[in-house]
């Protein structure tokens, strides 16, 4: 829990410099999205996919007693970019840590439209698929 | 809790009432057929052509998200005002009709089978009577209707005598449009949990009056019209359970309530979007949630606090003209007062109010059955609505008394 | 004849034009899906609620007089506008949607009897395949499909080949709203003339940019929607010729749709009212009627002449950039083009040209099949309307070269 | 025709001393209407019905050498009003007199509102009765 709430301190901290400037944020989530590896094509099953309108995205996750191990991939750069932030924030954690959670960065860096609205819903959705996993796995 | 309600100052929040016909005041009476709007809901549309119009849904430009956030705003504020359980039971449409159509339509297709049997009242508006016909006719099912007193309320006898184990729905109106009785829904739906049969209340009349609360009622579909609620014209809402809305197939095809199309194969989308086909009135809807707001604002029970004091001073008042003879007399009742009076016929006293500028509507409102069984042709109907004054009322009792001793 | 164009002026007419999105000025080019509205149509809106707001036709007093009046013009000027016989040809409906759906319901319950075919293509709007896949499921007809060429034009020969003595109905898309090809539609009306074959023609892209004239045409069902033509959302247009229309069963049951109800029979009203069931969407429909004088002011033929313009400016500047493809590449077409760009999704180039104010649309813009067709998954679409300028292109095409080069 | 204009000019000038006001026209088409005698029941019969959204009109007429003789009735006292108009204006007219008139009198007593819409088309359909009547007499 502590260590969800640093990250997110942290990811604010470093979006600051960008003043909710929307062309420079999506310039920098691109970055983000940039160094994700891209996951092996075995892992994009159904069961893995978070759907949105446009983007598609996916998710699979390792869990020792270290906690989880994401890994995601998206066929969008900037999917794939704001896919990071939660990987980084999730990373390492418990399932009841990720289920206790609560996300705060995300109005805070100015990313409000990426979780508005029922259809263009993707931070929604693939904070919903860490949770799901988190739940699965409790 | 809520403020108590300045009438002056609420009147001033609808710049219609200011407007003169035929030399006078206007004094609008005929709030059963639309109610006039407040400057908050003619703002809320001109904003939204001025700052913010584009398709809604999936487009992802600022405009189409700030355009489908306020869309998606009313629902939840519609969820809201009838105490729906999910935002996913609200489906837009064009009016109370076209939600009556959508489930007269949607819901025999799945669950009814020939001889099935679909009850309606004796009071009901053409657009709960017209659509069963149809369908009743189409699927081949049958049609009871429960018959009303010379009161003009619902015999509940008669209802519980048309129940039979074919018996799989009832449409029943919540306020009378022209009667103005208010019927038992809470019994009715009662009767219906016993013998299971599913129910739909048209609140095309209520809803701008009275607490509505689809859970409590536990009514399966409600359906209601914006413009009968200070909203604007063209935007319905028609409520059903989800697991109804799920299970029954869409009405019409097109944009938006598709997932996925091919040739071979279309896949539906989840409701509420199944049930909401192209296009939608997206201005309209966003303004509409600012009727909400202002019924909110001075709260449901003011609001039948005030009217249900309007409505005994007229009630009082009618009563005691000579010649005058009320078309129904319910003990629960709103402000709705169909009439007749002796010798004059409803046109000519419809147009000699109107020179005086007053607006009654005339003629059957839309009930032909509820006129043929109280031998009459038509009324006329003077409806009242929350920003009404006991002045305007002395004005029309005093206009109609000058009318009929010509 | 005509004025000539002043662009400066024009846009002065669209108050929505001076927004800021995301600190620059709003480039609209997401005009298929939607286009913004004259101040003269917001101004209508406006004085419909603050003036004459009134439920119509049934109504006598003044209100509800002048409302009708204004309501009914407007059926006149779409009446001139496409060149209809008759103003009871023209109903209002919500939209394109809900005219196909009409259609789809109606006409087939008429006419059509197991195992007759109908023909549509793979250029269709969703909207004109779903409703004709459920309604060829639920009365086990067929379903045909006209093949485009990799241009995105119909292909003639195909069209032909599916046509048998079983052939009933063909139903068109006029423009294409994803590849903007404008179909052949007076030699396809032939070709169905000669073969007995009745024929819907999809007008949503075409409205607001060419001259349509349904007698010439010859079709038998033209259908529109307002917000793609400057005007209000929530109002169509459903042209049919009054033979049929007057022949076919009605759509929804309701107030207005009926002369007489009663619980053994009921009988319906003439065209148009018989199509319109319910309080339609009044203000929307008064106000439609300006945004109508605005496309007549200027005249079809200039705005065919500005718009085509603007339409080779913007084709030459696309085709010359690296690693842009464009999807369909039809002779005749308008302004609306689609594209991909090589290594960049249409996601995050949507996104990006938002970030400069640009808007524009992404996805599949509800016409899979084409899609499918082409084997892509979606496209950036930029769409052009009257009120667009050289300078918007130009900045759009510069933004648009900044992405891709970084 | 001549006739027609004549009588339609001899009702304005009546009319005029109303001053287009709304209750005073009405009260006067009341009086006027209640100076029309009613016609028979058995004349009431779907040939001579004029049917309005809320009002009835029954017209009849004899033809001879003289021209038109028409009786109408109404079940509202306004309409009646407006029917005796069009009585007196087509009386004694010859069929194609009738064909060929305009009545120019309505809109120039502020009567507009009675043939504006196409439900309440009370005027409209009772001038189209005289003419279909007139038609069928060529
Ligand atoms: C009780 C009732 N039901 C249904 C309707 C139809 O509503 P709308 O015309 O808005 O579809 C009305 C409106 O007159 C009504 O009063
Ligand atoms: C060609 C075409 N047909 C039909 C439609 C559906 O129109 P509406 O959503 O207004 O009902 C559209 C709109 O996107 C279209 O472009």
């Amino acid at each position: 829990m502590k260590k969800i709430n640093t990250i997110q301190k942290k990811i604010i901290e470093e979006f600051k410099i960008l003043d909710q400037d929307f062309e420079m944020t999506l310039n920098y989530l691109m970055e983000l999205g940039d160094k994700v590896p891209p996951i092996k094509e075995k892992y994009k099953i159904e069961e893995n996919i978070i759907k949105g309108c446009q983007s598609q995205v996916w998710l699979t996750y390792k869990l020792n007693n270290n906690g989880f191990t994401f890994s995601g991939d998206s066929n969008t750069e900037i999917t794939k970019g704001l896919l990071s932030l939660l990987i980084r924030i999730y990373s390492d954690c418990s399932p009841k840590e990720i289920i206790d959670s609560n996300l705060f960065f995300i109005e805070e860096i100015g990313l409000n439209r990426f979780i508005g609205t029922q259809r263009s819903n993707g931070l929604k959705s693939m904070k919903n698929k860490f949770k799901i996993f988190a739940l699965s796995n409790i | 809790m809520s403020k108590p309600l300045n009438i002056d100052r609420l009147r001033k929040e609808f710049p219609i009432l200011k407007t003169k016909i035929n030399n006078n005041n206007l004094v609008y009476f005929d709030n059963a057929a639309t109610t006039q709007k407040p400057i908050k809901v003619i703002n809320a549309l001109d904003y939204y052509y001025k700052n913010i119009n584009s398709n809604i849904h999936r487009g992802i430009h600022s405009l189409a998200e700030i355009a489908t956030k306020e869309f998606e705003k009313t629902r939840s504020i519609v969820k809201k005002f009838i105490n729906a359980k999910n935002e996913e039971e609200i489906i837009f449409t064009r009016g109370t009709t076209e939600g009556i159509n959508l489930v007269a339509n949607c819901y025999p297709k799945k669950y009814l089978k020939e001889n099935d049997e679909i009850i309606i009242s004796e009071m009901e508006h053409h657009s709960n009577i017209v659509p069963w016909q149809m369908i009743c006719k189409e699927k081949k099912l049958k049609l009871k209707v429960i018959e009303i007193n010379k009161k003009g309320e619902l015999d509940l006898n008669s209802f519980k005598s048309l129940i039979t184990d074919k018996t799989k729905f009832v449409s029943l109106v919540h306020i009378s449009n022209s009667l103005g009785t208010i019927n038992p829904i809470k019994k009715i739906i009662s009767i219906c949990r016993d013998n299971d049969i599913k129910i739909l209340i048209d609140g095309a009349q209520a809803s701008p009056h009275i607490n509505i609360n689809v859970q409590e009622l536990d009514c399966d579909f409600y359906v209601l019209s914006a413009h009968k609620m200070y909203g604007p014209t063209g935007v319905g809402v028609m409520y059903g359970k989800s697991k109804l809305l799920n299970e029954m197939p869409p009405y019409m095809g097109g944009g938006e309530m598709i997932k996925n199309v091919t040739f071979n194969k279309t896949t539906y989308n989840d409701i509420p979007y199944k049930f909401e086909a192209g296009t939608p009135n997206i201005g309209d809807v966003i303004a509409f949630k600012e009727a909400i707001n202002f019924i909110n604002e001075i709260g449901k029970e003011n609001i039948q606090n005030y009217e249900k004091d309007l409505k005994n001073y007229t009630l009082e008042k009618l009563q005691n003209i000579d010649g005058l003879k009320l078309v129904g007399d319910a003990k629960n009742r709103i402000g709705v007062f169909s009439f007749t009076i002796e010798n004059t016929h409803y046109y000519d006293l419809g147009l000699l109010l109107d020179a005086k500028g007053i607006a009654v509507r005339t003629g059957h409102h839309c009930t032909q059955p509820i006129m043929d069984k109280f031998n009459i042709e038509g009324t006329t109907r003077m409806s009242l609505a929350i920003y009404n004054s006991i002045e305007e009322i002395d004005y029309f009792i005093e206009s109609l008394k000058k009318i009929i001793n010509k």
